[in-house]
């Protein structure tokens, strides 16, 4: 009888949750004998409370904001990644004179407030500037050249483009040196019962992904389409190719590659909450690496 | 005649007038601000582009404003009637409902939803607990404005509570109850909305046209977005039209709102 | 006295909250099918007795008993038509009248009944359907004196029921009025400004003084029951009627 | 004596029964449910532990509820006086107001942004939106219940328009005007947080409350999170109690809502 | 006629809207000076007459003018006690009896002087600061009197203005309001039910029929003015006063 396991995604269904769809629509879960319910997320999807207090075995959410509430005392672990580099950026209009984040001191950005990298820049570019809050909206870039927001590398320079604007530049997370990973989460409890099916669950996470950004993504996009009526083909190529080229889930590094697919590092999370230590935004060893994180259910190399 | 004409006119003349006021504020937009405010010929074009998905989402909202506006109006009203009961009774209670209405949504909606799920349940609750306190408030206070020589006759007459209260204060509280109705009425849908992206689930049938809302801003459908905010109108508008009517029937014929002069 | 009052005010003090004296020791016991009359000044207390007795309003201080009771306890059988039209402004004529019985519970049929009687009485049969707002002045205090006619009280208070009524009309209600309390053998309670009207419908008129409130003089009306237009013929009657006046003279010039 | 007593004790008893409840609540959650409601002493702690930035967020959102109440006080007023003057004037511009009312912060916040900027004028602006609406109603409400006697009486010595509204109809109103203030009140304080969450800016000296209640909710702190909501129930008290103190001036001298009985 | 009318009734017909008829063709001119009491059964149109004249409701057909202008023109010189005590709930009762004159624009301090005169005439000085809501039911139309006595109207319209009260402040007040006349010279409506009030105040009554609302009789009443006691115990003024009393009897038993 195949073991029933649910994942609660961040965002409604969309290329970012390509892994997922691949490895369902192809059956990848079933031959592990799991039986996964995908749970779309939105605007507030709670995933780490959720996960937290069991109503969804398996999250995604980004580790950054994980490692915050793991610093609060919920009981949660991560154990894979979903992006080796958070896609989350900064975006400006292409002829807009800010090309560096050092351009940033004095401006306002359209962000979420939360959001542990403005800090980060701050701190390390000695520069300040004024955050408004973001509501999923992307309003305020197409109607202001000068405008600086928060966007998701794969989405909305895509719809900005839709809507008729120009191309917006991308400033990533990563050249600023803030590595934050986009990262399955699950709860200690349940890390602890299911050790098995978690394995089996990456062991077909990983082979979706693969098959999802090698092969045909046929599959994923119909069955997220029937997830998200909103999702349109155009819509759907266009960001899995951004995926693609930005190797997200192959990793940006020199090591990267289909062998990096869900990798997690202890060194990277190790920089991580130094990071977040000096920033104050974290205190001094209340989360340790291998509290935050494991690697145990990922497939031996 | 004339006036029944006018009755028409009017209303139809300020419609006309704000169109073009829509109108005449998108042209003095400039260029790339235009789609900030597109006209209501493409948030119709839209409407009728995405015809099917709002149908479903409008179908989903109206469930939630629909029960959250029903328990509003059944449970206000039972608490109108325990706090109208003595003062005491308010100033040991009237606070509880105050921090109710004032609890943040976003403080609230993590706990709905791990505690009955996102989706329906989540947003029936927070549409109602956007609509019942203007219920409760109005209510309350026309069941304690009574004309206190009725109120002398009733207990002359030795009226039992449940009379004093149904056959009195009850109907005496209309007025003030209708215009609570006439608020909640209102709030109802968008209550509903912002429950629906607060708290709500795209799982299922694809959430509600908060949820809609939200993917069409993300992704800058501007005449889509709008065309959702219609609809929540036009869901406002049915109810407040319910209330309108239900007012006028049980209070046309004696109330003095309804009669200004005699002729 | 061998019938035990079915009234009796002992000593009785009102004021109404920190304000001033309005009754000042008022005294007196009234017996079973008493017709008494209050006659005074405006502002003297004569409302305010009545409120007493319905348990409206405590008393301050002294003591007062309706049936041996507080008046709390005793007044599910009493009927009250106040001193201005309290109708209920969302029920028609018909409902209003029938409002009272509804309230000690009596079924409907039963109402249909005493309600149609009661506006027969008080000359209002065929305006049920009418709202209190597209009444006369006097048509709404017709409507609150039949409201109060469809009980059958033991004690019925009646302030200044026909004071906005044509003399005629007035007239006919005075004898319809000691026509059913022939059947039904009220106390009653009648504040009125015609000295006539209290010279022919009560037995006691308690003459009254203001500032503070007191019963000034109590007069006894001895004409036998049943009155007629005889009575009001009558020399004694104009005796009586002149009497009083000057003693209500006397006391509102002091 | 024995009830002046009884005025302190009953309040005071609810209080004590539902900080009962509360723990009680918590208690009974699993273990690793507890985090989602943290004890008032945790609240108390999470309240010192961030004075410093939870004061300065809270004058912030101060400003922006006081202003955004006040305008709404006074434009819905000035609206009511309009609204009232005619069922057809009512018909005109009833639906345009509703809509004002309906429309999705969602849909506003970014227009409101790009037009007025981020921060305080949105903040009040949206505060304004959620606040003037039930004041509107119930003030327009009062304005036309008035008493047609009075009103007569009025039209009988000729009083002009500017004396029939304010010797006439605005008093008679108050009751339900002061109906319609005290649910503003209580809007005010989460209208401001709403404004602040959705174009606040932390511009200056940091954001308000909203701004505040994101990062504590998506950190998971959630005793600071509660710890916001409670200074938000805090000026919503302020706001209502300064209603209350106002609407006793006001009404208790002759409105029969302060006179259940005489003794 | 030499003096033009000041209200001139010509065929009026009155119907609250599609409700029954319920003036039927009146038609009466009202000399400057006149007082013209109205007396006929409840419900028969007395208050409507009055309320055409103050222009609070129109006329369904005829033409009714005063002073060759329509009611709503011309209503800037009357004063009109209602037939209930109408009185702002918010306003205690000096503030009530000033607020006619401060319709009218008179500045506040001579408003008080005419307060304290009104208050005095209807004997409620001392209650300056009393609310409506704690004033007995003779206090209320008193207050209510007072605050037309503050203005000096060239039509005063009395809808049972002394109904409440008891005969002594009626008589003084009847007396008083002769006086005041002498002086200011209105034209008068007054309804009443007394008959002996009517005949003692008024150079005309005006005697009314019911279902439709008529004026039956119109009654000259001779008596010269200034009228005293001495009139009233006169050996004429009884005769009028049985004989309007019989003709108001036959037109109610009709
Ligand atoms: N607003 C109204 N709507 C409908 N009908 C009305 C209205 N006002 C009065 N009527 C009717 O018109 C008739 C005359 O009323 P009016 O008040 O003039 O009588 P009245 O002679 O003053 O009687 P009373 O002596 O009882 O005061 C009555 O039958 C009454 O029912
Ligand atoms: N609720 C109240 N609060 C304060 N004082 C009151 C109240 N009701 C009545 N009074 C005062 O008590 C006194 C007596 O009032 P009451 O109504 O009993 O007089 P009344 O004899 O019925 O007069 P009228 O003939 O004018 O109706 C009056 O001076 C009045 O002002
Ligand atoms: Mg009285
Ligand atoms: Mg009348």
């Amino acid at each position: 009888e195949p073991f029933k396991l649910t994942v609660q995604l961040d965002w409604v269904a969309e290329p970012e949750h390509g892994g997922f769809y691949q490895a369902q629509a192809k059956g990848y879960f079933a031959e592990e004998n799991l039986d996964v319910t995908i749970i779309p997320g939105g605007p507030n999807a709670f995933v780490l409370p959720k996960v937290a207090t069991g109503q969804a075995d398996i999250g995604q959410a980004d580790s950054t904001n994980t490692l915050l509430q793991q610093a609060e005392g919920l009981p949660l672990v991560q154990f894979a990644a979903v992006f080796q580099d958070d896609p989350s950026g900064l975006l400006v209009n292409a002829d807009s004179a800010v090309r560096d984040f050092s351009d940033l001191d004095g401006k306002t950005l359209i962000a979420r407030p939360e959001w542990a990298f403005l800090p980060f820049l701050k701190k390390k570019y000695g520069i300040s500037f004024n955050v408004v809050p973001q509501n999923f909206s992307v309003a305020a870039f197409l109607g202001n050249k000068e405008a600086i927001q928060q966007g998701y590398y794969i989405a909305e320079p895509y719809h900005i483009v839709a809507a008729g604007g120009k191309e917006p530049r991308f400033l990533s997370t990563w050249d600023a040196g803030f590595r934050a990973y986009a990262v399955l989460v699950t709860s200690r409890k349940f890390a602890a019962a299911h050790p098995e099916q978690l394995r089996a669950f990456l062991r077909a996470y990983i082979r979706g992904w693969r098959d999802y950004i090698e092969g045909d993504p046929t599959a994923a996009h119909a069955a997220m389409k029937a997830a998200n009526a909103n999702n349109t083909d155009a819509f759907m190529l266009a960001s899995r190719q951004l995926l693609i080229d930005g190797r997200l889930v192959t990793g940006r590094d020199a090591d990267g590659g289909v062998h990096q697919i869900a990798r997690l590092s202890a060194e990277r999370y190790a920089t991580q909450i130094r990071q977040m230590e000096d920033l104050e935004m974290l205190p001094k060893g209340k989360v340790t690496v291998d509290r935050a994180m494991t690697t145990e259910f990922l497939p031996v190399q | 005649m004339s006036r029944r004409l006018l009755n028409f006119l009017l209303p139809l003349g300020t419609g006309v007038l704000m169109v073009g006021i829509w109108y005449a504020i998108r042209h003095g937009l400039s260029e790339d601000m235009k789609f900030l405010l597109p006209t209501p010929d493409e948030i119709w074009a839209a409407l009728a582009a995405n015809s099917e998905s709002l149908s479903r989402a409008t179908l989903n909202t109206t469930k939630g404003a629909v029960l959250g506006f029903g328990f509003a109006v059944v449970i206000s009203f039972g608490l109108a009637l325990i706090l109208s009961l003595s003062n005491l009774i308010r100033a040991s209670l009237y606070p509880y409902l105050m921090i109710l209405q004032m609890m943040p949504i976003i403080v609230i909606a993590p706990i709905l939803v791990l505690w009955v799920g996102a989706g329906l349940n989540s947003v029936v609750i927070i549409t109602f607990l956007i609509c019942f306190f203007p219920l409760v408030v109005n209510t309350t206070q026309g069941l304690i404005s009574t004309d206190r020589n009725l109120v002398e006759l009733f207990r002359m007459y030795r009226a039992n509570r449940w009379q004093e209260t149904f056959l009195l204060r009850v109907p005496a509280a209309l007025p003030y109850f209708f215009t609570g109705l006439r608020i909640a009425a209102v709030l109802a849908p968008i209550g509903a909305l912002v429950g629906d992206y607060t708290a709500g689930s795209s799982a299922g049938d694809g959430g509600g046209l908060g949820f809609q809302a939200i993917i069409y801003s993300s992704q800058a459908k501007y005449p889509a977005l709008f065309a959702t905010a219609a609809v929540t109108c036009v869901l406002g508008f049915v109810f407040a039209g319910g209330v309108h009517i239900l007012s006028w029937l049980s209070l046309s014929k004696w109330h003095d709102s309804y009669h200004r002069s005699d002729t | 006295m061998s019938v035990p009052p079915i009234v009796a005010f002992t000593n009785v003090v009102k004021r109404y909250g920190d304000g001033p004296v309005v009754l000042d020791g008022v005294c007196f016991d009234a017996a079973p099918g008493d017709f008494i009359s209050l006659i005074g000044p405006s502002g003297c207390g004569k409302s305010t007795i009545l409120r007493l007795i319905a348990g409206l309003s405590p008393v301050t201080s002294g003591s007062l008993t309706i049936d041996g009771r507080t008046p709390e306890a005793a007044a599910a059988e009493l009927a009250f038509v106040f001193q201005e039209p309290t109708l209920l402004p969302w029920l028609n004529v018909g409902h209003n009248v029938e409002v009272a019985q509804q309230l000690r519970g009596v079924p409907a049929p039963a109402r249909a009944a005493a309600r149609r009687r009661a506006l027969e009485l008080v000359r209002l049969t065929g305006r049920e359907s009418a709202f209190p707002r597209q009444l006369s002045g006097g048509q709404k205090m017709r409507v609150s004196l039949a409201r109060a006619l469809t009980l059958e009280p033991k004690i019925l208070l009646l302030d200044e029921p026909f004071g906005a009524l044509d003399e005629m009309t007035r007239e006919h209600l005075n004898e319809e009025l000691l026509d059913i309390r022939q059947q039904q053998a009220w106390t009653t309670f009648f504040v009125t400004h015609s000295v006539a009207e209290a010279v022919f419908l009560s037995n006691r008129i308690f003459v009254m003084s203001a500032n503070p409130g007191r019963i000034h003089r109590e007069v006894q009306v001895d004409f036998p029951y049943p009155r007629t237009e005889a009575t009001r013929r009558s020399r004694p009657y104009h005796d009586l009627v002149s009497e009083v006046s000057r003693l209500l003279r006397s006391v509102e010039s002091t």
